[in-house]
């Protein structure tokens, strides 16, 4: 995005509420004297937290903060794809459809997502509680295909457990993250392969 | 076969308490401050003698990386810096060690640190990975209340902090400047070096910047030496490494193995073998998107380490294995690559910010047919004007699928033209 | 009028006809020798100016035609003659010029001179 | 030092040289886009490819890559010459050929180096990329599609005009050079980025689609908006002056000129004197020169010397101030000053009003005190240079008066007199500051000195100077920042006050009481006309301004483009400007106005051509004998010592608005829409219509 887009209202003005501003403070003090541009990343997500996207005015109050120019944080906003310099729904589904997770099918799971909200990719549904993106890889790629939703992510899903995730969030629900096959985590699907020698305790024998 | 005793990660999948309680019994933090006391020169020699090579993709002898610091800390402070942007399609291993293995990182963090004079450490944590980046924030608390971490870390006398940094959504931020840059609140726009960042890295400071892996696997080489590291493998290739396992096989997963594994072993042993058995193989990408694909013929009897997948026209980049069988659409594949490259291209130099583009758009449409076979030569001699050309790799990275492509997959890129142009011709008619 | 012509055309002369200005026009009364033509000349009414002479009577004296071009009636597209007016009061001056009120379009270097008063 | 090898050619260069710069000093070039040599590198247009030995198997970046002894260059072996004809397809894929209606035509980088190293067609068949403009502000254009992404302008808006208001936004494909604000660039130097635009993303508002660079005459000349004295080309077509463009020179402006500079000369065309007036029953009635001179000759006749006095604005050159004070001297007036600010300085001693640490000076000092000045607006481009010096770091600034945002970090000691008497007494903590330093400076403004106290506040700052061993043998710190371009060459000329003579102040007082019949305005505009009284006025200058309203006798001279002219900039250097265009209608070079006006009242000045007043201005004073050299001046004891008074009022600064500083600017309409928009805030784009 190369300027303010007129079509947004744009807020006025931002403040941290307080919880923010101490989680603020706090990352600012990770970083060495005088270098608390570094806190730039941090802070924008701390705003897009709050807002649920990341307004002109928040930049600006980040930019004061941190004694950087405006522009910078122009720039940086920009630059990384997790800020949302517009507002998305309340549940944002970003489906990963890089190359691990289109070999397993995350043009299904895209088309789930499309059909049973009724939105394209780059959509808002109308009340606002759903949005749909695609997404580069996520790092997951032996649990594709898969999804992240806000801080979530959810694995090994196919056309219906897809659905299932939707209607969960729709009932006000949280779904269960991870696998969506009762897997543990990136272990082989079919039975563990190592770290299963007989005896091999890897604690100890308490 | 790696024996589960030389395996160092031993809670890879999660199954144990990753919190500082379960990782002491793993032998996390035991006697850390004996392992300090050895001294730097010799944390490092015995890095170099287990013949480490960095796990972010390079393969760059990680001993020898840390031996480019300076020797003394002069007015600026060291810093290590932890690249744990883990964004390479196919590649999810770091994000397994930070969730389930968190200490094991937190501890080769301080050894890095100690080795190289620096007082704080800096893991650079992809934005996505928001539950990794909470378990390992808990972790840097946990050490840091018991002791391990912080002012006199472990009672060595050496102060050191650990520190969590999230990133927000970039792929190029794996680039070592990159990542600096991000780390420091701009654009993840790669520097030009030299300077390389052990001269001038962040805050203009003296940096080492290494992968989670190559950092987590440090205090186990320094509890059961260099030697037993530099045993499993093959030399110049040695130890043992997770691989990722993606793509059209039976059952997908991470798993340690040892270096120089053949992959065929590998995805028939652990991976439940390909979707409908070896012979439905078409291709394996081996080593994360940035590598040239691999065919079956070569797929069948190639080694998984850096040096035989480089005489191979590959590479093991983050051994993130990516099988395909003979369903796949390859040059789809390649085109949604290629995608990828155009869509994370920092857009700070002409060829890759204008090359990577141009090289979608022309592999679209060789995606569908719609080209010409002369294109194709066009396609690899464009990706040649952005190979070598850039300030990163990126641009090489966005060369090489392409040319892998063109290099074992030509018939099949000519066979879609030539189909389209049929049915051109039947439909005219 | 030049003494000469008049006694040219009293001598030889032949009066060919006479043009809304009063300019005369004549030719040589005797055929000429074979392979000449017969002169043509104009006695100008007045002040000695080629550009009196208009166009019918241009084309004879130019021997273009054999006779002076009868005008029998007058198109509305028919311009009045005009003699060259350069270097007289009536000349032609464009609009822009300061004669005629200097009101023209914008050009390189024009500059907006200051007034008292402004 | 490092020997290598450039294309055969052997050279030993300074350690820490780039290839590219190694290349130029013996003569190879190296095409670039990206690299500029007074901006930072950033290594991003990959141009300068070349191959490089020993190395990896692939082309380097000449314009980042330190040279290294024994290294082998090639700058056109294959590898070389095919690295950069991709870069060069790259850069052209999606940049729009429109070239016959680009303004840059003629005068582009990318067009020229795409005929040096590109290929004859393009291989690119996809479609091509858009984007929207942005808005800069009232001078800078912009065609967001023709941009390389090169970063010049945003490194030089960051960097040299020290407003970090231009950024690269989103990434890949789709990074955009913009502001994101949508608001115009506050900057003083903002046309610069024009000239740094290797495209035509980024060019000239006002002069958009008005001239091609191969019609126009370029004529090399000097700047006199301010004192600084700025190198500059005029560019004029037929009798118009169609753009201003900097020279180099590293020594006054290196490559930069304020927008002022660049961009009100618009005002020329407008509100010209371009025939003589003479006033008649109360008003003034065009006329010609006889009856201008006669006019003048009717009131002089027989008046007394010490009843006429001349004063010489700020845009009058060295040439014109020595023929008026010749006769100024003929008709027995000491009177003339050419301080219509009224500034206190001794003409006398030439070091108390020169900027004696030269500009280029400003980069060797490591400790600065500005009194009483505005250097951004003031003189731009020696801001640049302050801000240079103070981003190679260790250079401490302190502020007595006005602070304002001079785009560096300034300590702000105070507003008045009484911190430079402190610093004086040794009583403030900057003294020491000063006094710790090898090469302090202090600059003192025309706001500090054209008060009352101006005596005072010049010795004070002469005692500081002493105090702090500001005055050793190579290094003169002691600076008065001037903002009229004429004002150093009047003092040169020695167009002060004579034997008995008045000062300006005295002048108008005398003017006002009846004492002085006549005063000649010599391109004098600041005098408000009421307070001259009864007096007869003789206005002579080139703008229709406030001199020319209170007027009895209007002679219409040249502006700065249309004559040969001497000027001495606040250094102390003294430069000629060249004749562009001619003075138009019946404007006349100012210098011969006066010597024809001598003949008409029996004073005949005795010189006819410019090269014989050059001579009788050198014989006079050596230094305009000197062009373009710097003459350093001797230093004395100068000024009042008296101490200053703790309660004097703060300093003013001498601009209230840098784009309206003198008769020319006044008349432009760019400077006014300038003025709209930075100065009266209205710096946001407009809408709809209006734009």
């Amino acid at each position: 995005m190369s300027a303010v887009d007129q079509d947004i209202q744009q807020p006025a003005t931002f403040a941290f509420t307080d919880e923010m501003m101490d989680r603020a403070k706090a990352i600012i003090a990770k970083y060495p004297e005088g270098r608390q541009r570094s806190a730039t990343l941090p802070l924008l997500d701390l705003a897009q937290r709050q807002e649920g996207w990341v307004s002109k005015a928040a930049m600006d109050t980040i930019a004061e903060m941190l004694d950087v120019p405006p522009m910078r944080v122009y720039e940086v906003a920009t630059f990384y794809t997790m800020y949302k310099l517009k507002p998305v729904g309340k549940h944002h589904i970003e489906v990963c459809t890089n190359v691990a997770c289109m070999l397993r099918g995350s043009d299904e799971i895209v088309g789930a997502c499309s059909d049973h909200l009724g939105i394209h990719v780059g959509e808002t549904t109308e009340d606002g509680q759903f949005s749909l993106a695609e997404a580069e890889c996520l790092g997951a790629c032996v649990n594709a295909p898969m999804i992240q939703i806000g801080d979530h992510y959810y694995e090994d899903l196919d056309k219906d457990s897809m659905k299932a995730i939707i209607d969960t969030l729709k009932r006000g629900e949280s779904p269960k993250p991870g696998s969506q096959i009762g897997r543990q985590t990136s272990a082989p699907a079919g039975g563990l392969t190592s770290l299963n020698t007989e005896g091999f305790k890897p604690e100890g024998d308490s | 076969m790696l024996r589960d005793q030389d395996r160092i990660f031993t809670n890879l999948y999660g199954f144990h308490d990753w919190r500082l309680a379960g990782a002491r019994k793993r032998g996390d933090w035991d006697n850390t401050k004996a392992l300090l006391e050895r001294g730097r020169e010799a944390i490092i020699k015995e890095v170099q003698d287990s013949g480490l090579r960095g796990r972010g993709g390079a393969g760059f002898p990680t001993g020898l990386k840390w031996s480019f610091m300076p020797k003394e800390v002069g007015e600026r402070p060291h810093y290590l810096v932890v690249n744990a942007d883990e964004g390479e399609p196919g590649t999810c291993k770091d994000r397994d060690m930070m969730r389930h293995d968190p200490h094991k990182l937190i501890e080769g963090c301080l050894l890095a640190s100690f080795a190289m004079g620096a007082h704080a450490a800096y893991i650079y944590i992809r934005g996505e990975f928001v539950q990794e980046a909470l378990n390992l924030e808990y972790a840097i608390a946990e050490a840091r209340e018991a002791g391990l971490i912080g002012p006199n870390a472990c009672g060595s006398g050496w102060d050191f902090e650990c520190y969590v940094h999230r990133g927000a959504g970039a792929y190029i931020c794996g680039e070592e400047t990159a990542l600096i840059q991000s780390l420091e609140g701009k654009k993840g726009q790669p520097r030009l070096k030299p300077p390389f960042p052990a001269g001038v890295g962040v805050w203009g400071c003296p940096t080492t910047v290494n992968n989670v892996e190559s950092i987590a696997v440090v205090p186990t080489i320094l509890r059961r030496g260099g030697e037993w590291f530099a045993n499993l493998g093959r030399p110049k290739n040695t130890g043992t490494k997770v691989f990722c396992i993606s793509g059209h096989v039976n059952n997908p997963c991470n798993v340690e193995e040892e270096m120089g594994i053949p992959l065929k072993e590998l995805i028939e042993k652990h991976a439940g073998g390909v979707r409908g058995g070896w012979d439905n193989l078409l291709a394996i990408i081996p080593g994360g998107s940035s590598v040239p694909v691999l065919d079956k013929a070569t797929a069948d009897d190639v080694l998984m380490d850096f040096d035989s997948l480089r005489d191979a026209g590959s590479g093991l980049g983050t051994a993130a294995v990516m099988v395909m069988d003979k369903s796949t659409d390859i040059v789809k594949v390649i085109a949604r690559l290629s995608r990828f490259y155009m869509h994370e291209s920092c857009g700070q130099c002409t060829p890759c910010r204008e090359g990577s583009g141009w090289l979608w758009r022309v592999m679209e449409r060789m995606a569908r047919g719609d080209a010409t076979v002369e294109e194709i030569d066009m396609l690899f001699d464009v990706s040649k004007q952005i190979e070598g050309h850039t300030i990163c790799a990126l641009g090489d990275a966005a060369a090489w699928p392409v040319q892998g492509l063109i290099r074992r997959f030509r018939p099949a890129m000519e066979q879609k033209i030539l189909e389209r142009n049929r049915a051109a011709a039947g439909a005219a008619a | 009028m030049i003494t000469g012509t008049l006694f040219t055309t009293w001598l030889k002369g032949e009066f060919v006809g006479k043009d809304q200005y009063g300019n005369r026009y004549f030719q040589e009364r005797k055929q000429p020798k074979p392979g000449r033509r017969r002169k043509r000349w104009v006695l100008y009414n007045g002040k000695i100016e080629a550009s009196k002479i208009p166009p019918e009577w241009h084309a004879w004296l130019h021997y273009t035609t054999a006779e002076p071009i009868k005008v029998d009636e007058k198109k509305p597209w028919m311009k009045e003659h005009l003699p060259n007016l350069s270097g007289t009061v009536n000349a032609y001056v464009p609009s822009g010029d300061d004669r005629r009120g200097g009101k023209r379009d914008k050009g390189t270097g024009d500059y907006e001179a200051w007034t008292p008063g402004s | 030092m490092p020997k290598l090898t450039i294309d055969g050619i052997e050279v030993e260069v300074e350690p820490g040289t780039t290839i590219l710069q190694a290349a130029e000093q013996v003569g190879v070039e190296i095409p670039r886009f990206c690299y500029h040599e007074r901006l930072s590198i950033a290594g991003n247009c990959r141009m300068c490819l070349v191959e490089v030995q020993p190395g990896p198997p692939k082309p380097a970046a000449s314009c980042a890559m330190p040279v290294a002894d024994g290294m082998t260059v090639k700058t056109n072996s294959p590898m070389a010459m095919k690295a950069r004809k991709g870069v060069m397809e790259f850069l052209l894929i999606n940049h729009p050929l429109d070239c016959p209606i680009c303004d840059q035509g003629g005068e582009c980088d990318l067009q020229d180096q795409a005929m040096a190293y590109g290929a004859d067609t393009s291989r690119y068949a996809e479609a091509k990329r858009a984007v929207k403009d942005k808005y800069l502000g009232p001078l800078v254009a912009t065609q967001m599609t023709r941009c390389i992404h090169c970063t010049r302008c945003i490194r030089f808006a960051q960097e040299v005009a020290g407003v970090p208001e231009l950024g690269a936004t989103g990434r890949g494909e789709h990074m955009e050079v913009t502001n994101y604000v949508e608001k115009a660039l506050h900057s003083e130097l903002s046309g610069n980025v024009v000239d740094l635009c290797p495209v035509g993303a980024l060019t000239n508002k006002p002069y958009a689609f008005n001239a091609r660079p191969w019609e126009l005459k370029k004529t090399e000349s000097v700047d006199v908006f301010d004192a600084v004295g700025s190198n500059i080309r005029v560019d004029s077509r037929g009798p118009q002056v169609m753009r201003v463009l900097p020279r180099v020179n590293d020594d006054v402006n290196e490559e930069w000129i304020s927008d002022k500079t660049r961009q009100a000369v618009d005002g020329l065309l407008r509100q010209r004197l371009d025939r003589p007036y003479v006033r008649k029953d109360g008003k003034l009635k065009p006329a010609t020169w006889k009856e201008a001179f006669e006019a003048i000759a009717a009131k002089l006749n027989g008046l007394s010397g010490d009843k006429i006095a001349a004063i010489a604005g700020d845009l009058a050159d060295v040439e014109s101030m020595a023929a008026l004070k010749d006769l100024m001297t003929g008709l027995g007036s000491t009177s003339i000053d050419c301080r219509q600010d009224g500034m206190k300085v001794d003409p006398a001693v030439r070091a108390s009003y020169l900027f004696n640490s030269t500009v280029a000076g400003i980069e060797e000092a490591d400790a600065l005190l500005i009194v009483g000045a505005n250097p951004r607006w003031e003189a731009a481009v020696m801001n640049a240079r302050i801000r240079k010096r103070y981003l190679m770091g260790g250079l401490k600034i302190g502020l007595i008066g006005q602070n304002v945002d001079l785009t560096y970090k300034v300590d702000h000691l105070g507003t008045g007199p009484a911190t430079l008497q402190e610093l004086v007494d040794g009583k403030h903590s900057f003294a020491e500051v000063l006094k710790g330093a090898k090469r302090p400076m202090i600059i003192v403004g025309t706001g500090a000195l054209m008060r009352d106290d101006g005596f005072q506040v010049l010795g004070a700052a002469r005692k500081l100077a002493d105090a702090v061993g500001a005055v050793t043998e190579d290094w003169n710190g002691f600076n008065v920042l001037h903002t009229a371009a004429g004002r150093v060459g009047g003092l040169d000329v020695g167009f002060v006050p004579g034997e008995g003579g008045r000062d300006t102040h005295a002048i108008v007082e005398g003017a006002a009481k009846g004492d002085i019949e006549v005063v000649w305005l010599h391109h004098a505009d600041e005098i408000a006309g009421e307070r001259l009284g009864k007096a007869f006025v003789i206005y002579q200058g080139h703008h229709g301004d406030r001199g020319a309203h209170r007027a009895d006798v209007i002679l219409p001279g040249a502006a700065y483009t249309e004559k040969n002219a001497t000027w001495v900039n606040t250094e102390g250097r003294v430069q000629r400007g060249r004749l562009a265009v001619f003075p138009p209608g019946e404007a006349r070079e100012d210098w011969t106005i006066i010597r024809a006006l001598s003949e008409v009242l029996g004073k005949t000045l005795p010189y006819n051509t410019l090269a014989q007043l050059r001579d009788r201005m050198t014989a006079a004073n050596g230094v305009f004998g000197r062009i373009d050299e710097i003459v350093p001046a001797e230093w004395a004891t100068f000024g009042d010592d008296t101490p200053l008074s703790a309660d004097a009022k703060a300093f003013a600064l001498p601009i209230e608005n840098f784009y309206m500083t003198d008769s020319i600017s006044r008349a432009s309409l760019i400077m006014a829409e300038c003025t709209d928009v930075y100065i009266n805030g209205n710096d946001e784009k407009k809408t709809g219509t209006d734009d």
